[in-house]
């Protein structure tokens, strides 16, 4: 229940390890570029980078069919990306531009992209939780047929992925939705980004039992620990886990240990943490893991690199100018939305 | 699934104010295979107020869905099978619970279509006991639906009368956006006649409960009956009231009582929330704004005394708003001005 | 950790022993007299009876202190005449009367005693936990000396009893609740009165681990099932749980497995329990099992039960007596107490 | 425990309304030893917004006490501790978040004393952050302290100045109740004199921040200063307008609005709450109900539009309230009538 799982050893593709790596890169020059775009105050409002945990959504997301749904955190822009909702999509939202993916409205906490599953970016700290496990009892209520209700036989469920981090499990909706998810055996499967951290508060000083997948085990939800800076092991746990919510075994909790780099957000002077623990982390860098082994295997050089960072940076560079071109919404439309369109008067 | 869009004739033709809201349900369920019912004890125990009643056995526990006591996490998951294509009638208990819930409510339900932009909205149905009156006492007697009246993105609906609690569901489940219902515990047993086939109910409008000349009493949900009894003590003494029920407590529907009071030129509004920052005042408020040349006296409001509700009968009846109450504060407006 | 603690054997002092049954019998025979009171429409609002539990509430408050705090909730009728509230000030409150521990205000569901350390009484579900942990959070403030904070040496705390059900364990503020205690190594003891329902609702359709003290542990508190129908048993891990908890040993939680005899209110039609389910636990009658084993210790006979039961009936006639010719506050005083007297103007 | 109740002079001459706060609770902290702070980062890192900053180096962890995310249990935790005789100042991050423990101040803070007969009060204060205008979209943006100035039991203060920040939380921290201090989140960069030793404030009265005698502009917190700057607009077109800072909103300071009114006969309320159940529709209400006769026309409201608030900053601003929109709404009353 709560050992460490290695990653298996030879089963990267190095096909895949590329993709890999290149998403991995895609979150990492991205959000390095918002970083800069903050200071110059293109972006504004609050902004939570994810740099560090990439192997954590490029990991678990592997596992994700398009029919799944994905419910994040504020901490989302790797998840957003990976769904496949455009970077220039998302950066134009950033800016606060129309042609961004909620309309400017919603900036970095709020992505959403209804095409793509993807329930955002929630603001309030675990409050995707409940909203993930009634995802779950849609699909599940939905898929028909025998095994309707709480049939440890049922298979073949879409399932939810639902995102959040070590400090929401101190929140009573964790508690709440966990449980709830575990009694009716919904396919929800929980991704809790433990980077160690809630805000300034670092793990120990928010639990009392700091190994989370004990936590969750308690609900009879099967739970391990990962290696969330190894992308190889998060993504053959993240296929266990995600398969056997698939055929109906209920939900699953991983819990991913991993770190961020930055501050909490661009707010957060970072004064909490020791300079020695941040650069023991970064040791582990997750892209560095990922690319080292890529190179022993033969499989990357540095003109391999070289070229991902060249596909990277052409990207970037194109969603900054698209974002830069983007226009505000109308003030007119201020009121719009607030109730759908064609609905009650 | 299979989503039929006839309503089922019941066959019944006098009953409760309960039955019209199992009644309501019953034909929700019958009619959409998307609806069902979720909540504390709605499904083996029949509802802490019996409206579920029987509805366990009829639809099954996949349909009629109890839960822990995790008002966040059912709420939020009514939500989130709102937002999966299913159509939830969430019942919390009471309102007095409902605050376990409100984040989910304020901040997501009320709040995902805006947010995202027009993508995503949330067809929810949320129904909840209010209001005092039954010795419950401080914990167990709010009326706290004005605060929920005043969040953009929420639909807030008073049944007062049966066929209002017969009606309304079935509107509110085609809404695509989230709808509050409050029903207040006094009415449960209330009877009376249950149309066959029901009537239509509109959710956007208030209604005129009984016309009149001299003067506009304002209410809504479980003060209604009070106001009406007011209204005949006023009769007696010659002053002709007319009574609105605002049934939507948002989007207020202002024009309503505005056409009256233009008519009539005096009002009490009567409410059972806590007076300071109560419904009340925002309709006292709008008739400053849009009436001001109309009225010949200042608005009244008959709330309730702003105290946590007492145990003691006699005690919580002096908090609460009464006939008398009504009247004399009726008279207080017709004297002035 | 899990294990269902016998009683020990051969600790039952008799005259402890009598003193016990004379409690459960005060709690049995004032409570049966409450719903006879109910039905004649003297006692109105909700009336939550403990009958079936009191060996749970006898066994744990055998373990305080006058100077330990309670915190209890709506189904609260026992700790209060344990804790020492008169029994007519207790009917004299469920009358409605100024002469009631709450001036009538609060009902059955709202009990206070200020000078015992009382603290209710509080009717919503859970809501009873944090304040019971920030009463155990200023004891450990006030006590002073060495290991104020989180020091494991620290001994001589008064302790906090914090009473609740099997249902309120799935709402969100247990969890937080529990695990702030644990953080902080609070003096508080979490007695759950597990009666196998919440209003209609099983054990085992809100949790999906119906061992509660499993779910306890997994916030490093210690924890264990108690036979609740054995107010030996009770007694025993009480005195355990309380006096670690004095010691500074952090939070416990027993889980006392009991069985409520009649509905979960006056409103209650009890229409989701087995019959049979409840005749079995009727046969397990916490007083008929203390009752049983002090005669076949010797230490009763008809005519000690006898003297009980007068005595037992004699004090709820007076307690009668003095409800009903109680009176009802003024109504001048309606808004008095809504702020402090003497507070800020 | 040792209880002083010296004032320790500061020294501070100039500062922000961040330090103004913290001095406040620097000083609580040295002159009574039963007072500490709780709440999600408000040790080690040093507050969400720097307003605790320090204090944990200096009080240590026993008294500034960072909290697990749990806003329930350690709102909760504040209402045991003020029972158990401490004097708690708990921070909630932002009123945002404070949904989450709503119940434990309604339910348990604001109504124990009265359903307890008076047994036990509740000497908590509790602080937190209010307002938009920071771009942080619709689920940080919230300024919900009208609810909250409708629970009776509670006071509500909402320090809008330098000298109210440094001076309300001592007085908070004396009254035997629960006490709520709202600071809006604009405000904390604001700087000027902080006076040492600190000015004495009550928390019972509103104040008048600029005489004037053409009408009264009623506002509090995050809204005085661009209230002021409407005022400021307005003398230039030659109207003199009086601008009342709420200051407690809760209990609502009636007498000095009312007086101001009577002698303008002419009121705008500025809120940024949302305008349908605002805390200004209350003060338009009792205008109503006290100062009918003495107004030359109705009393106007500006508030936020009825939206979840957007994050671009074009449309957040649409969406509050401006010293241009207090402005018009003025010249629209001085019109009127
Ligand atoms: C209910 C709630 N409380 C507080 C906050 C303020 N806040 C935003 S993020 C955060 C830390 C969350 O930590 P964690 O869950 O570990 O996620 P991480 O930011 O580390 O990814 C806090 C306290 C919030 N948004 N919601
Ligand atoms: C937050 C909340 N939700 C719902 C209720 C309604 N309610 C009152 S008691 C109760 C059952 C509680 O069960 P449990 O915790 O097991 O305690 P028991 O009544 O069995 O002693 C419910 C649902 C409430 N009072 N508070
Ligand atoms: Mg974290
Ligand atoms: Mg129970």
């Amino acid at each position: 229940m709560t050992v460490i799982l290695p990653a298996p050893r030879g089963s990267l593709g190095t096909g895949t390890g590329l993709l890999w790596l290149r998403d991995m890169l895609r979150i990492r020059r991205f959000e390095e570029t918002c970083a800069q775009l903050y200071s110059e105050t293109k972006i504004r409002g609050f902004l939570h980078l994810y740099i560090g945990e990439e192997a954590v959504a490029v990991g678990t997301m592997e596992a994700l069919t398009p029919d799944d749904s994905v419910v994040a955190t504020y901490r989302e822009h790797g998840q957003a990306l990976l769904r496949g909702i455009p970077m220039k999509v998302i950066l134009a939202e950033f800016y606060g531009r129309a042609e961004g993916c909620c309309r400017g409205r919603g900036g970095s906490m709020h992505l959403f992209d209804r095409t793509r599953r993807f329930f955002g970016g929630n603001g309030i700290v675990a409050a995707g939780l409940p909203v993930a496990v009634g995802l779950a009892l849609a699909e599940r209520m939905q898929s028909g047929g025998p095994g309707r209700f709480g049939d440890p036989g049922h298979v073949g469920d879409n399932v939810v992925a639902c995102y959040f981090g070590d400090g929401a499990v101190a929140e009573g909706e964790f508690h709440e939705s966990v449980n709830l998810a575990a009694l009716w055996r919904l396919p929800v499967v929980f991704f809790c980004e433990n980077n160690q951290y809630a805000m300034g508060t670092a793990l120990a000083r928010s639990h009392s039992q700091t190994n989370l997948a004990i936590k969750a085990a308690s609900y009879e939800v099967p739970a391990w620990q990962v290696d969330g800076m190894d992308v190889e092991a998060v993504a053959s746990a993240a296929a266990r886990a995600v398969e056997a919510v698939r055929n109906g075994a209920g939900p699953h909790f991983l819990e991913l240990l991993t770190y961020r780099f930055r501050a909490h957000s661009m707010y957060d002077p970072d004064r909490y943490r020791d300079k020695g623990e941040i650069e023991r982390w970064r040791a582990r860098d997750p892209i560095s893991i990922l690319a080292d082994r890529l190179r022993e295997a033969g499989a990357l050089d540095d003109a391999g690199m070289r070229g991902i960072e060249d596909d990277v940076a052409a990207e970037i560079a194109a969603a900054v100018a698209f974002a830069e071109a983007g226009q505000p919404e109308s003030v007119a439309d201020l009121t719009r939305f607030v109730t759908s369109e064609g609905g009650q008067p | 699934m299979s989503v039929g869009t006839r309503a089922v004739p019941t066959g019944a033709a006098t009953g409760t104010y309960r039955e019209a809201l199992r009644e309501a349900m019953r034909d929700a369920l019958r009619r959409d295979d998307r609806v069902f019912l979720m909540g504390e004890d709605v499904g083996a125990y029949g509802g802490a107020f019996a409206v579920s009643l029987g509805l366990l056995e009829e639809f099954g526990p996949d349909r009629i869905r109890d839960t822990p006591l995790s008002e966040s996490a059912f709420v939020g998951a009514g939500i989130g099978a709102a937002l999966g294509g299913m159509r939830p009638i969430v019942e919390i208990m009471t309102v007095n619970f409902s605050l376990l819930a409100l984040d989910q409510l304020l901040n997501n339900a009320a709040t995902l279509l805006h947010m995202s932009g027009g993508q995503y909205n949330v067809p929810l149905v949320v129904r909840m006991t209010t209001g005092a009156g039954r010795q419950l006492a401080a914990q167990h007697s709010h009326s706290l639906e004005g605060w929920y009246a005043h969040i953009p993105g929420l639909r807030i609906l008073a049944p007062a009368t049966i066929d209002d609690a017969r009606g309304m569901l079935w509107p509110a489940l085609e809404d695509p956006d989230p709808v509050l219902i409050f029903e207040h515990g006094s009415l449960y047993n209330v009877s009376g006649a249950l149309s066959d086939p029901p009537a239509e109910v509109d959710i956007c409008h208030a209604a005129i409960r009984r016309p009149g000349a001299d003067l506009t009493l304002v209410t809504y949900g479980g003060t209604l009956p009070l106001t009406l009894d007011a209204a005949q003590l006023l009769a007696a003494e010659g002053c002709d009231a007319e009574v609105v029920d605002l049934r939507v407590l948002r989007p207020l529907d202002t024009a309503t009582f505005l056409e009256s009071v233009r008519r009539t030129h005096r009002a009490v509004v009567i409410d059972e929330g806590w007076r300071s920052g109560s419904l009340a005042a925002e309709v006292s408020a709008r008739l400053m704004e849009e009436a001001f040349d109309d009225l010949d006296a200042p608005v009244g409001r008959v709330c309730s005394a702003e105290v946590p509700m007492p145990y003691a009968r006699h005690m919580e009846q002096a908090a609460l708003p009464s006939a008398d109450k009504v009247a004399e504060a009726a008279r207080r407006v017709l004297a002035g001005g």
